[in-house]
């Protein structure tokens, strides 16, 4: 403790201004290792050369002067400056033989490659920047012609997909499931197609049979698909309320009439 | 009294030599999107440069080149050589294999031609697209017969020369018959599923039939 | 046997002379903004060309043109000779600014890649933030290279050919300073000896833990 007061005190005065404008610009810093590269700097000496102990010395002076001033600095400068407390009594007292790990010296050497190399790629990428740019000092055609992609698309097929596809469908026909004959059938909805528009005109009680198609009362197969197609049909339209439906007696004729 | 100032000007700020006002136009002429007149390139250009000139020289140099200097209303611009327009297409040549639906399509009017579009739609069982015809049609494999003459005179499809050169026909006849097609092993002798199996015989005689009729007339 | 074959290709199909093949080199690349790599230059030219050796000659009637013929890794553009940027005011692109972190984080790819992001974050001292990552990759300057071959196999980066079109680099390799970081070590991977503070160094050692018993079984 006596030593860091002592520390401080040989401070010069430039550098204590210089600390405390770094205190008050911490959000500035981009972590530790960015404000240690920082204080590096006050050395004044290649990166190479650079005292860590002095470098961990400024460090934990500024992290006190921070407290002191009650600033709230982030979990990760705590860390560094335990480290850093932690490297300077490594490099003050003499190697403990029987103490296992890296020697102070190697640490210290790691943080000063650290330091070096951060510093490094900041020149560089000062350097890469600086950096004649496209479209900034050379450019590229204004005018670039698009290579236009013309997309053919051809279609083939061989003489076996012809065949295969022709016999596809032909063996179809040969395996062809169980279909009802539709000649001689007559659909409802072929049924509603016919009775719709002749709806308006049933005024009076008509027998539903009078709506039967022309020509299907002859054959028994049709009259019998028509009458049933007919009669639901007519059932269809009942529930759309637009006709009443009536028989006076079992087998009775039905009969159709409009809705008043 | 202007005329001074610029001859002043001009002794103050000396115009750079005219192979470097030609790199000037050229690097202009490259990186602009639009054509760009002499006002433009001497406004962009140090004082005292001729681009009037230096275009000259530009377009001395690129004469015969891939690349050429054009004139475009009273602007400049460089163009690639008219002659070489056909390396800015990329042209990909995709082929793809017919659909199923075209296939059936084009085998029943290889078939039976001439035949209507309702007929394709009953041998096949189901309707036929617009456009698997009009793929056949722009393809040139099938083109408009004529008229057939029962009522409403439906047009009839028919196979093309381009379809017989495509298949190695001579002409539509020699497509072989099913029974061929079964002896070659090429007709699924599996029937599609779902649908009930015959007696293999009696349904040859009959597909025989069927084909027989069809190349009859 | 196959240079036989090309032989007798190269009899069936001519190449235009090579001053034609030079052209058409010409106008592809002039019209081009992207670099062409030879083997599209190949694929849009007649068969038979040799694209490499028409570029040589490409390359030499560019010389210290207003236009020269820059390589960009293993593709070649055209651009406007840099000493002639300030002709172009007109034609800069005001490109968005980047932030410290994010040019140092180019730069640590640039010159460490394949690099981790843990490697990047171990050389800023601080972590890196998702942003920073995410604006360089869409600016299309880096991308993401192979997984390293270290526990987690966490992804790399690398900087992408746009990011050498844009700096006007060859490759990588002609990075201002490589050459100096190198012989002086510093772009060696040197573990920290022991126990070095790191950035977020607390979730670090967890996500350590993590991986190495991943890993472990």
């Amino acid at each position: 403790m006596a030593d860091d007061i002592f520390e401080e005190d040989r401070v010069s005065v430039a550098e204590r201004l210089a600390a405390e404008a770094l205190i008050i610009d911490v959000d500035g810093f981009e972590g530790p290792l960015d404000l240690l590269l920082t204080l590096s700097r006050t050395q004044k000496v290649d990166l190479r050369k650079i005292s860590v102990l002095d470098l961990a010395r400024q460090y934990l002076a500024f992290v006190e002067k921070a407290k002191a001033l009650r600033l709230e600095l982030a979990a990760d400068y705590l860390v560094m400056a335990a480290w850093l407390a932690f490297l300077k009594s490594r490099l003050l007292l003499p190697p403990d033989p029987t103490e296992e790990g890296p020697s102070g010296e190697d640490l210290a050497a790691h943080l000063a490659f650290q330091l070096e190399r951060l510093q490094a790629m900041r020149d560089v990428a000062a350097r890469l920047m600086a950096r004649d740019q496209l479209g900034r000092d050379f450019f590229a055609r204004g005018q670039a012609e698009t290579v236009e992609r013309v997309k053919r698309v051809t279609y083939t097929a061989t003489l076996l997909d012809l065949m295969q596809g022709y016999a596809r469908i032909r063996t179809r026909d040969d395996f062809r499931p169980f279909i009802l004959d539709r000649d001689s059938v007559f659909t409802m909805e072929q049924a509603l197609e016919r009775m719709r528009p002749l709806m308006g005109y049933a005024g009076e009680w008509t027998d539903i049979l009078s709506y039967l198609p022309e020509g299907w009362e002859t054959d028994p197969v049709k009259l019998r698909s028509a009458t049933a197609s007919t009669f639901a049909a007519s059932l269809e339209l009942v529930k759309e309320g637009h006709m009443d439906i009536r028989q006076t007696e079992l087998f009775a004729p039905i009969q159709l009439r409009k809705r008043k | 009294m202007s005329q001074d100032i610029d001859e002043q000007e001009q002794s103050l700020f000396e115009a750079p030599p005219i192979a470097e006002q030609e790199r000037m136009v050229e690097a202009i002429l490259f990186a602009t999107a639009e054509p760009v007149t002499v006002k433009d390139l001497s406004a962009r250009m140090p004082h005292g440069c001729d681009p009037a000139e230096a275009l000259v020289y530009v377009r001395k140099r690129y004469e015969g080149r891939g690349v050429t200097l054009m004139k475009i209303g009273d602007a400049w611009a460089m163009r690639t050589a008219p002659d070489l327009g056909f390396l800015m297409q990329k042209e990909t040549v995709e082929t793809r294999k017919l659909s199923r639906a075209a296939i059936e399509t084009l085998a029943i009017i290889a078939y039976h031609q001439p035949v209507t579009r309702a007929e394709i739609e009953e041998i096949r069982g189901v309707s036929v697209s617009r456009g698997t015809v009009d793929q056949l049609l722009e393809m040139e494999w099938i083109r408009f017969g004529c008229r057939k003459m029962t009522p409403g005179r439906p047009v009839t499809f028919v196979v093309t020369q381009a379809f017989l050169d495509h298949f190695g026909l001579e002409n539509a006849r020699d497509l072989p018959g099913l029974k061929e097609l079964r002896s070659a092993g090429l007709l699924e002798n599996r029937p599609p599923p779902g649908s009930m199996p015959g007696p293999g015989d009696a349904e040859e005689e009959e597909t025989n039939e069927g084909q027989s009729e069809l190349f009859e007339d």
